[in-house]
């Protein structure tokens, strides 16, 4: 019996088309998603000094320390 | 001599039985030529001079002193395999004792090497030789040119000996060798000899003055024994595609050591009831040796990832 | 349409090439009288001849560098080294010669030459009978390095091989000679060097693969869809150098997770470069670290049994990677 | 202490080694008589005569191939290929021979020998005097690569490998002969071959490099440290094979982000293992691509000057990348 | 003959005096060696037999067709440059329209290929011969005499012609060479021969031997034509470190263009007029090309990414 499908991935994670420059700005790196999701806090929330207004590192250190 | 030829001989025989039994994953074989390994080895010394065998050379090994024990470990690959622990094929033969050094599978390789050995030894002033022998295929390739040009400028004392058995797997000698290879000598500066590979006698007369030269420093000398491959090149190849049957049982003729059997009991050094106890020996040593490898334990595959790099 | 082990459509690649062009020949030790080794060229010295089926004196270098000078003066020849183990001492010949004739000469040479040699593990192989080689040559440009898996696609891929006006060099892994079984279409077709092959198309993740390591990689892709209701994406590069990066970047930000799978020792392997290539060109999209799978950093393969068999990553191995990767 | 050129650096490292183990010998093409065409070697054979320091026929998988043999019977010798493009007729020696000594014969053996070779782009080498041939190299178990580049770390560098007991590949970056010089101690000491070097610590990035162009990232990372207050890690992996994993993870760690940078031709270069690395086991501390420069994939490289001089990445391209990085 | 050897002579006197302003990176010379080179390519039809040359071999290349422009643009890498469009160094001929097939630098690779070149042309049945040339070093590898033993077994139609200068950058031919390179044929069962390398007529006899041989499918010839190097190296040795200058001198008596000047005067072959006249219009041809290749553009940067492959 198959079972229900893993939350890493999916159907696709429906990002194929998407582009760098999205991608970065929704999802950052994995260092951030990491601290964020640690910390239980929302990417979109921080601001971005990053290329192209992405939250890097140093953004979301930071923020944190605030 | 004699039972170094039959040693080899009857080891090697146990080896195609463990083959056909599904035991030994491959063979490959001496047998026809070991009146050239046997005359040529007996004229070293074991642990001073140095010897760089290729993977048919059981007759040169055994009369160093590797034993059938040693042989069987190495054809079943077991951990007390003196070659290489199993991690070799079988023929791949290596002894820090006896100088024998660790054979490769490339052709020609050890060519270089023997070369660089034997050098050392001119630079240290010492008397140690080196032998180094091949097939005749393993005259095609580059390393072994390379080398006999740096033996010949530099009077190098290594002996080269090629063990022209007539197929290189399946390439007959026409399509390998342009001229003759005892003829090749000459262009370098040294002397180049053809010997029947199947007389032990002749080949013996012809490495002891190879290596009496090399002592007293005058160089190399390439011997060229002439002989022929009685089995299959080896347990994965199959003969009959591209030679007769009829060519082989001419040879068998010549087998040099049913050859040299009969000169030493025309000449009276050994009579028939010495023979078949020697022969008896042999294989009583032989069996007992197949009963140790086939009943010795591997190494543990872990064993295998290690030992890549020596300790700094 | 016809059932074919890897070593028969090989064979049948080299027969039909030979038949529809007379400047193609066969060259290497063993391959004329005998066949081959490995039996791949059987029956092509009877067909076409002597001249066009050639025994080669025991020289590696000399083969492929002939090669050269016959292709510069009208052949098309397919040379073959016997073993991947034994391809060193023609090393200088294939990365000095063969792959810069075209470039040094301004284009007015070039060598359309394909080297054929058996790679891989095999039980008994040992250290010199079991190597994984492409590594040395895929950082040599001029040289296109090529190791399709399955039968269909070698000898499709031959066909292009021999046709490309490039010096080719075609591994074969020898344990799938007769392991590998598949479909092979009659009629005449190639298929193109430069387009990595999506066996199959999935959403979870991305497994890259070669040799008879793509097998078992394909297996448990199927495996793990019905146990786990995981898809894989398997992609197979079918060129080793140059890279189809864009098919490779495609599957791995389709799926945002990357596994690399091969024999190779791993440390400078070419599944380093893959996944180099999707670590730069991929990483917005990852979801995951690209991981690798590869032989152990020692060298290929021990002769005792219970040696080679640990030498090369299991079955059991890769699908765990496999999932456990999907799981991150 | 003193400031020694990377070409004095290496010759005293000979010389000092030489002196202490009356072993240590050096061979190869013009080694002896002219004291290599670099002059790396001048004035050995005065000192320690024909036989120790020794014009060989010019043949390169001889020099490599005896270099072993001699090391059977007591020499450590220190082998010189002329240049590195062309040590491809000694690569059956060196990774068939040499690198597996040791393993195949279970201990019994070993190969201590050091080959030395001048690699890289040099104004007029052209095609077979401007390569770089490591990645040939560096999938080689019982092989070991190194390739430091500044004085001091290449004469202690040097020192290791005549010591090691395994075979050791010593790539001498040509252009950096003169070029690059630096404070070397007067005492005798060696530097691991096991461990990369930081040469600079930072927070910000984290660039790999070796050869010339570290000396081109170095300065960028002063520049940029000054100009935009970015501060950069810099790292030398010293041992191209097998890697300082440790060293190199724990600056991508570190900083987040890695540069890996080489004149080498990009694709299948060692900086793809590089990064394969620091992919798979940093990944969750990346904080933005894996990325590389590295030489074009064509040939290394075109005569001309023009040509020649459009090959290297440039100090500028290196400066913009590691900013672009950096500001991620 | 003469005119060609005096082309090269001409040709590559410019060639150092360029590299003297600064202006050429690399000059690697033929002087000396002009007799050797031109007496043997003089027996050949340019575009139908192959030449592998060597990167001394200008004489061969002019006497096949090649100008001094040519020479000259590859001297100083200019698009325009028949060998390589300047990517490769001087020295690196090549030409499709002449056969001359694309030179390399490591030493010894094109004897394998001109085997293979040769093979084809007895494959087809044709008349076609194959030049490879070397130095002495070039027999000191393994390619050479791996082609030597194809060209042997299967009577290739190649002529290997050694031009033995007596030295490979500072190494003697003592250290280089066991034996004697002409005497290396026979071991190979083909004819070796030794000439006068400074000697035109000499070279061209035995070369035109050696190719009628070759045309007739008699099989290979060697020939080691003795010279000497007159100048360094190259632009980047300074061979004072390894030979003293009236070593130099003495061989300069036996400049091979002085002697067959000298030859051709007595012979009343060519006059002090002719001979007067001749060189200056080689001069002024060479002169000419100079300006040309100075001026001659260089191939962008970005055309040195491009060509990797043959489109498909
Ligand atoms: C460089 C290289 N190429 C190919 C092989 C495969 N091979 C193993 S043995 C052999 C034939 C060798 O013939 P020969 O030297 O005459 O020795 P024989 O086995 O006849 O005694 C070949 C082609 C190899 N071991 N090494
Ligand atoms: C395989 C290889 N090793 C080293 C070199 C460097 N090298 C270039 S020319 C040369 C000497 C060649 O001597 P020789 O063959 O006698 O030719 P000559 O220059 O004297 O005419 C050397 C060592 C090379 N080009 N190729
Ligand atoms: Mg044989
Ligand atoms: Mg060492
Ligand atoms: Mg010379």
């Amino acid at each position: 019996a198959a079972e229900a499908r893993t939350a890493a991935g999916g159907d696709g994670n429906g990002r194929a088309s998407a582009s760098a420059e999205e991608l970065r700005l929704r999802r950052s790196s994995p260092v951030v998603r990491r601290l964020a999701a640690e910390h239980g806090v929302e990417i979109s929330s921080i601001s971005g000094t990053g290329t192209g207004g992405r939250v890097t590192k140093k953004d979301i250190e930071v923020f944190l320390e605030e | 001599m004699y039972r170094y030829m039959l040693l080899a001989r009857r080891t090697d025989e146990r080896s195609w039985i463990l083959n056909r039994q599904g035991k030994a994953a491959f063979v490959i074989s001496c047998q026809g030529q070991e009146a050239a390994q046997v005359g040529a080895a007996y004229n070293l010394r074991p642990g001073h001079d140095y010897v760089y065998p290729y993977y048919r050379d059981h007759g040169i090994v055994m009369t160093l002193g590797m034993t059938p024990r040693d042989e069987l470990l190495a054809l079943l690959g077991r951990r007390e395999d003196p070659n290489s622990g199993g991690r070799q094929m079988p023929g791949h033969f290596s002894s820090r004792e006896l100088n024998i050094v660790t054979a490769s599978a490339p052709i020609g390789v050890q060519y270089p090497q023997a070369a660089g050995t034997a050098l050392a030894f001119k630079m240290r002033g010492e008397d140690g030789v080196v032998l180094a022998c091949g097939g005749e295929a393993s005259t095609s390739g580059g390393d072994w040119h390379e080398a006999m040009n740096l033996a010949g400028i530099h009077d190098l004392p290594v002996v080269f000996m090629i063990e022209n058995n007539v197929y290189a797997i399946s390439v007959p000698e026409k399509f390998q060798v342009a001229g003759s290879i005892a003829g090749r000598a000459e262009g370098y500066g040294f002397p180049g000899v053809a010997v029947d590979g199947n007389d032990v006698l002749a080949v013996y007369e012809a490495a002891r003055e190879a290596v009496a030269r090399a002592r007293r420093g005058e160089g190399p000398t390439l011997i060229e024994a002439r002989t022929y491959r009685m089995t299959a090149h080896s347990s994965d190849d199959d003969d009959r595609r591209y030679r007769e049957r009829e060519e082989i049982e001419a040879w068998r003729l010549k087998d040099p050591i049913t050859r040299f059997e009969k000169y030493l009991l025309e000449h009276g050094v050994l009579d028939e009831f010495q023979r078949d106890e020697l022969d008896e020996e042999v294989k009583a040593e032989v069996k007992e040796a197949s009963a140790y490898a086939e009943n010795a334990p591997f190494a543990d595959p872990d064993e295998g990832f290690a030992g890549v790099y020596a300790e700094v | 349409m016809a059932t074919k082990s890897l070593l028969q459509a090989i064979h049948d690649g080299l027969a039909e090439e030979m038949r529809a062009d007379e400047t193609v020949m066969v060259m290497g030790e063993d391959v004329g009288r005998a066949g081959g080794v490995f039996r791949v060229t059987q029956g092509l010295q009877e067909e076409f001849g002597e001249a066009r089926v050639f025994d080669t004196p025991l020289a590696e270098s000399l083969i492929v560098g002939s090669a050269i000078g016959l292709s510069v003066n009208g052949m098309r020849p397919v040379a073959e080294i016997q073993f991947a183990d034994f391809i060193p001492p023609a090393f200088d010949q294939i990365v000095n010669e063969a792959a810069l004739f075209y470039y040094r000469s301004n284009g007015a040479y070039n060598a359309p030459i394909t080297i054929r040699a058996p790679y891989g593990v095999v039980p008994g192989g040992a250290l010199f009978h079991s190597q994984s080689v492409e590594a040395y040559f895929c950082n040599t440009p001029g040289l296109k390095v090529v190791a399709p898996t399955f039968p269909a696609d070698a000898k499709g891929a031959l066909k292009s091989a021999i046709r490309d006006p490039n010096p080719v060099l075609f591994l074969e892994h020898k344990k799938s000679y007769r392991l590998l079984k598949g479909e092979v279409p009659d009629e005449d077709y190639a298929v193109p060097l430069d387009r990595a092959r999506v066996h199959r198309e999935g959403t979870d993740l991305t497994v890259i693969s070669y040799g008879l390591m793509l097998n078992d990689v394909s297996r448990a892709a199927e495996k793990i869809s019905v146990e786990h209701g995981i898809e894989t994406e398997v992609v197979e590069p079918i060129s080793l150098y140059p890279l189809d990066k864009e098919t490779i970047l495609r599957s791995a930000k389709k799926t945002g997770k990357t596994l690399v799978v091969s024999e190779a020792n791993l440390e400078g392997s070419v599944s380093g470069e893959i996944s180099a290539l999707v670590a730069e060109h991929a990483f917005e999209w990852l979801d995951g670290p690209v991981r690798r799978i590869g032989g152990p950093n020692s060298p290929a393969a021990p002769f005792a049994k219970p040696l080679t068999d640990a030498f090369v990553p299991s079955a059991e191995k890769v699908e765990a990677a496999m999932l456990d990767l999907a799981r991150y």
